[in-house]
């Protein structure tokens, strides 16, 4: 009993010490960041999407009609995307109403991106979206169609000689 | 295929064979489906019935529901059965239907029979307003303290903003 | 006689007025960066979870994203020592109370992370009948971090946001 | 378990919900000196009225909150939603999208028991034990995540396949991943499964008999701990299950050590059935198109599938129309919930957090 006692207590601590020598776990976030695929987009002739980051939206303001599908889709999910009136003439959207997205309700579900039909709403890798004011949530359709920046540098490997970690 | 079903078959009629045509007595549906058994009692034979089953080896009360019909004045409360510890019986699911007036919700409880039907049923008491005599704690369990509306899921209880 | 008392009294008043405000102005600006420099790094989160986000704190509490790097400690037992209550997600009519609770127990100064959309605004349960509309009607909310549950990067770009907003505020006397 | 009555003054208290070790729910607890007489739970503390929001939904629509129950573990509780709604809508998947969804469903088992063996540790103040599932866990994140999209939330299977195909480089990625983890879990068992402390504090303590599991109606691995082999995946397959070849651990013990030993057992077969997944796939659609408003037919339909923390069960009725008319979910943890008091009683107060967290209870989902 005393034996196995001193082995399992030794097996553990051992097992312990040796992750000393592994390299470290951290992404270090603000200044590393995870290298993220591209964002999820939608073919809706073929009614499949493409395996992509959900992150925040991006809307191709030439393209939209105001068709105001997604915010239908989204009525009964999170109800987040309103119509509003954007300044300037749109020759494919002659009513000038533009989906403008409440990011403290959207849940980042994507039915959205599923309902457009003319390929003008999809979705993009960006996650830095937490404020201080609640307002600065909502985004107009003029900061919906600005795209991120790539920062990703980062991508987590997984190897048991050296540790998992982040390169 | 044909050999599964023959369980299924041989279970429906022995509980025909027990309680009559009666066992059958539902208005929606066939009786009989791959894996599927689906039976119905009244509520004054229903502990009766309950007994029958669990002799068969169905030994687990997976869920317990009800459903509202006010176009026909009806609660529909539904057990469902599973045996774990059944060999033969373990692909089947066994629907325990039975139908209750709306202004007089009441029926007896199966806690008796199945010990696991408890938490269901206290449920079922807290949505529907269904309520199960004999049931060893028939008290609210997660709606909050100071809830005074009508049983949320009876349909007349509509959502705000819906 | 009287005047000239009175002028070299209102004299006097002004030149320490003049003294008290430079005194105040050049001790009180280090006193606040000091005081709130202390207060950036030891912030101690009460181990309240509402709801599912706390998933997402868990996994930013971990050796991935760790939390700990910014000064937040993980899970503490009593209230008295914490300034910081994370809301993790949907505040039910039965939790709201409990959460008015915590918040009254914390000592001043504290503050409120709003995380998920069901804490910002209720998010997926807009007309639940048993969902608070959003925390920020019942305590007062310092950031609001979106997501359903929001990424541990988010969480943390989060709460760089709290200690910037730290950072800036004024300490009473 | 059995209680002795014992004269002498009784402790009421209640643990939870602001409690380190509760987790969202509270337990009405009375002790004598420190063993436990009568635990009363009391949940509803994340009561978010689930069923009742899917009557005013469309069958599209009512996916992304019934995933929210249990985020670690969404696609397991989708499955049986999806299956069930397939059957009322009348469509079909095609298998490429099944073996997806057995993938996107072992994924999510890891990554929950993964959490659950965390958590676990944490609660018994094994630190080192803590940190490592949990880390280890963003591997198994990362490649649901290279397919769902999200982390955790991935709304992704849906009446008719699933949303989108998987990532070209996933296999290679996945048998790296699960070459290094499979290591790992032999550093799990030094340090943690065969730790003598760690026996010490979990070996007979809350036991489980066999007859009580079942007429308790327990469900999952923690039935699975108490010798009853009972696995839907086996019992009813579902999806592609049938083609695979895997085991279900079970033990006889019923103890809370047995329960880790069979999520831990779990998670290797998990990772057997998704390199089997990912071998049988051929080429092919993953969904299958609809035009128009989805309907479902009027009936009935129930569908259960072995999700994280046990059987899954949807009951879903419907009456022709866009949204169903019903639906009812039975969620393992609820079921597991009627456990908790009948093993708490009698047992020192120590070893509740052990008890308690054993049996993998989520609020959440038992909440919905």
């Amino acid at each position: 009993m005393s034996v196995s006692l001193a082995r399992g207590i030794f097996d553990a601590f051992f097992a312990s010490i040796k992750s000393l020598t592994k390299r470290r776990y951290t992404l270090r976030y603000p200044e590393q960041k995870l290298d993220l695929p591209d964002g999820y987009t939608y073919d809706p002739k073929t009614q499949v999407g493409s395996p992509g980051v959900k992150g925040r939206h991006i809307l191709y303001l030439d393209k939209c009609t105001g068709c105001s599908l997604c915010a239908i889709a989204c009525e009964g999910i999170a109800d987040c995307i309103d119509m509003v009136k954007v300044d300037g003439t749109w020759p494919k959207d002659k009513k000038a109403i533009m989906p403008q997205i409440d990011y403290g309700r959207c849940v980042f579900c994507g039915f959205c991106v599923d309902a457009c039909p003319f390929d003008c709403l999809f979705m993009t890798p960006e996650y830095e979206l937490a404020s201080t004011d609640k307002r600065k949530l909502v985004q107009t359709p003029f900061q919906l169609g600005t795209l991120p920046e790539k920062k990703g540098l980062v991508e987590f490997i997984p190897d048991e000689k050296s540790g998992a970690h982040h390169a | 295929m044909s050999e599964s079903n023959s369980v299924e078959k041989r279970i429906l009629e022995s509980l025909k064979s027990k309680f009559g045509e009666s066992i059958l007595e539902d208005g929606w549906e066939g009786a009989l489906a791959p894996k599927r058994i689906k039976t119905f009692a009244s509520r004054e034979k229903i502990v009766e019935v309950a007994q029958a089953i669990k002799e068969l080896g169905f030994d687990q009360v997976i869920s317990q529901g009800g459903t509202d019909y006010p176009k026909d004045d009806i609660f529909k409360v539904n057990y469902h059965l599973i045996a774990v510890d059944n060999e033969e019986l373990k692909p089947i699911i066994l629907s325990l239907a039975t139908k209750l007036p709306r202004n007089d919700p009441k029926m007896s409880t199966l806690t008796n029979v199945w010990r696991s039907a408890e938490f269901h049923e206290q449920e079922t008491f807290e949505n529907f307003g269904i309520f199960f005599e004999g049931h060893p704690r028939m008290e609210r369990l997660l709606l909050p303290e100071d809830w005074d509306d009508i049983p949320p899921l009876r349909k007349e209880f509509t959502l705000p903003g819906r | 006689m009287v005047s000239s008392g009175s002028a070299i009294s209102v004299f006097a008043g002004k030149v320490n007025d003049l003294l008290g405000t430079i005194v105040e102005q050049s001790v009180k600006e280090p006193i606040r960066y000091i005081v709130n420099w202390g207060r950036l790094y030891a912030l101690w989160p009460v181990h309240l979870e509402t709801a599912c986000c706390s998933v997402e704190f868990g996994a930013a509490s971990g050796p991935r994203f760790d939390l700990e790097r910014f000064g937040m400690l993980e899970a503490f037992g009593s209230l008295r020592q914490c300034d910081l209550l994370v809301v993790q997600g949907t505040v039910t009519r039965k939790m709201a109370p409990r959460l008015q609770w915590v918040y009254e127990q914390m000592p001043e100064p504290k503050w409120v992370i709003a995380m998920g959309a069901c804490a910002i605004s209720g998010g997926l349960y807009i007309d639940s009948y048993n969902v608070i509309q959003g925390i920020d009607k019942i305590i007062p909310t310092d950031v609001f971090i979106p997501g359903c549950p929001p990424r541990p990067e988010t969480l943390i770009q989060g709460i760089i946001e709290l200690q910037n907003k730290i950072r800036r505020s004024r300490v009473r006397s | 378990m059995e209680v002795v009555e014992r004269q002498g003054d009784y402790l009421t208290m209640s643990v939870g919900p602001q409690h380190p070790g509760s987790g969202h729910m509270r337990l009405i607890v009375t002790v004598d000196g420190d063993i436990i007489v009568k635990v009363k739970p009391d949940p509803g503390y994340v009561h978010r009225g689930a069923e009742k929001m899917c009557e005013v939904r469309t069958y599209i629509q009512n996916i992304p909150h019934l995933e929210r129950p249990v985020i670690i573990d969404s696609c397991g509780i989708l499955f049986a939603y999806v299956l069930a709604a397939e059957e009322l809508i009348g469509v079909q998947p095609p298998p490429r999208a099944q073996y997806i969804r057995i993938i996107m469903a072992e994924l999510n088992r890891i990554i929950s028991h993964m959490y659950w063996l965390s958590i676990y540790g944490i609660f018994m103040g094994h630190s080192t034990m803590f940190m490592w599932p949990m880390g280890d866990r963003e591997l198994f994140i990362d490649l649901a995540a290279s397919i769902g999209g999200t982390r955790v939330t991935f709304s992704y299977f849906i009446p008719g396949g699933v949303r989108n195909d998987i990532p070209p480089g996933f296999k290679e990625k996945a048998l790296k991943t699960f070459d290094y983890f499979v290591k790992r879990l032999k550093e799990y068992e030094k340090i943690y499964f065969n730790n003598p402390l760690v026996l010490k504090r979990t070996q007979g303590v809350g036991v489980f008999k066999r007859e009580d599991a079942i007429s308790l109606g327990v469900t999952g691995p923690n039935l699975r701990a108490s010798g009853v082999a009972s696995d839907t995946r086996k019992d009813e397959p579902y999806s592609m299950y049938d083609t695979i070849d895997f085991d279900i651990p079970t033990y006889r013990e019923g103890d809370s050590y047995s329960r880790a030993w069979v999520r831990l057992e779990e998670m290797r077969e998990s990772m057997k059935i998704i390199r089997q997944a990912i071998d049988k796939m051929e080429a092919g659609p993953v969904k299958q198109p609809m035009r128009g408003q989805i309907k479902g037919k009027v009936g009935e339909a129930f569908a259960r599938t072995e999700a994280a923390r046990g059987t899954m069960f949807y009951h879903i009725v419907s009456d022709g129309g866009k949204f169903p008319y019903r639906v009812k979910i039975s969620v393992p943890s609820f079921r597991n919930l009627i456990a908790m008091s009948h093993l708490l009683e009698g047992n020192r107060l120590a070893d509740m957090p052990v008890i308690y967290w054993g049996l993998d209870y989520w609020p959440v989902e038992a909440d919905r």
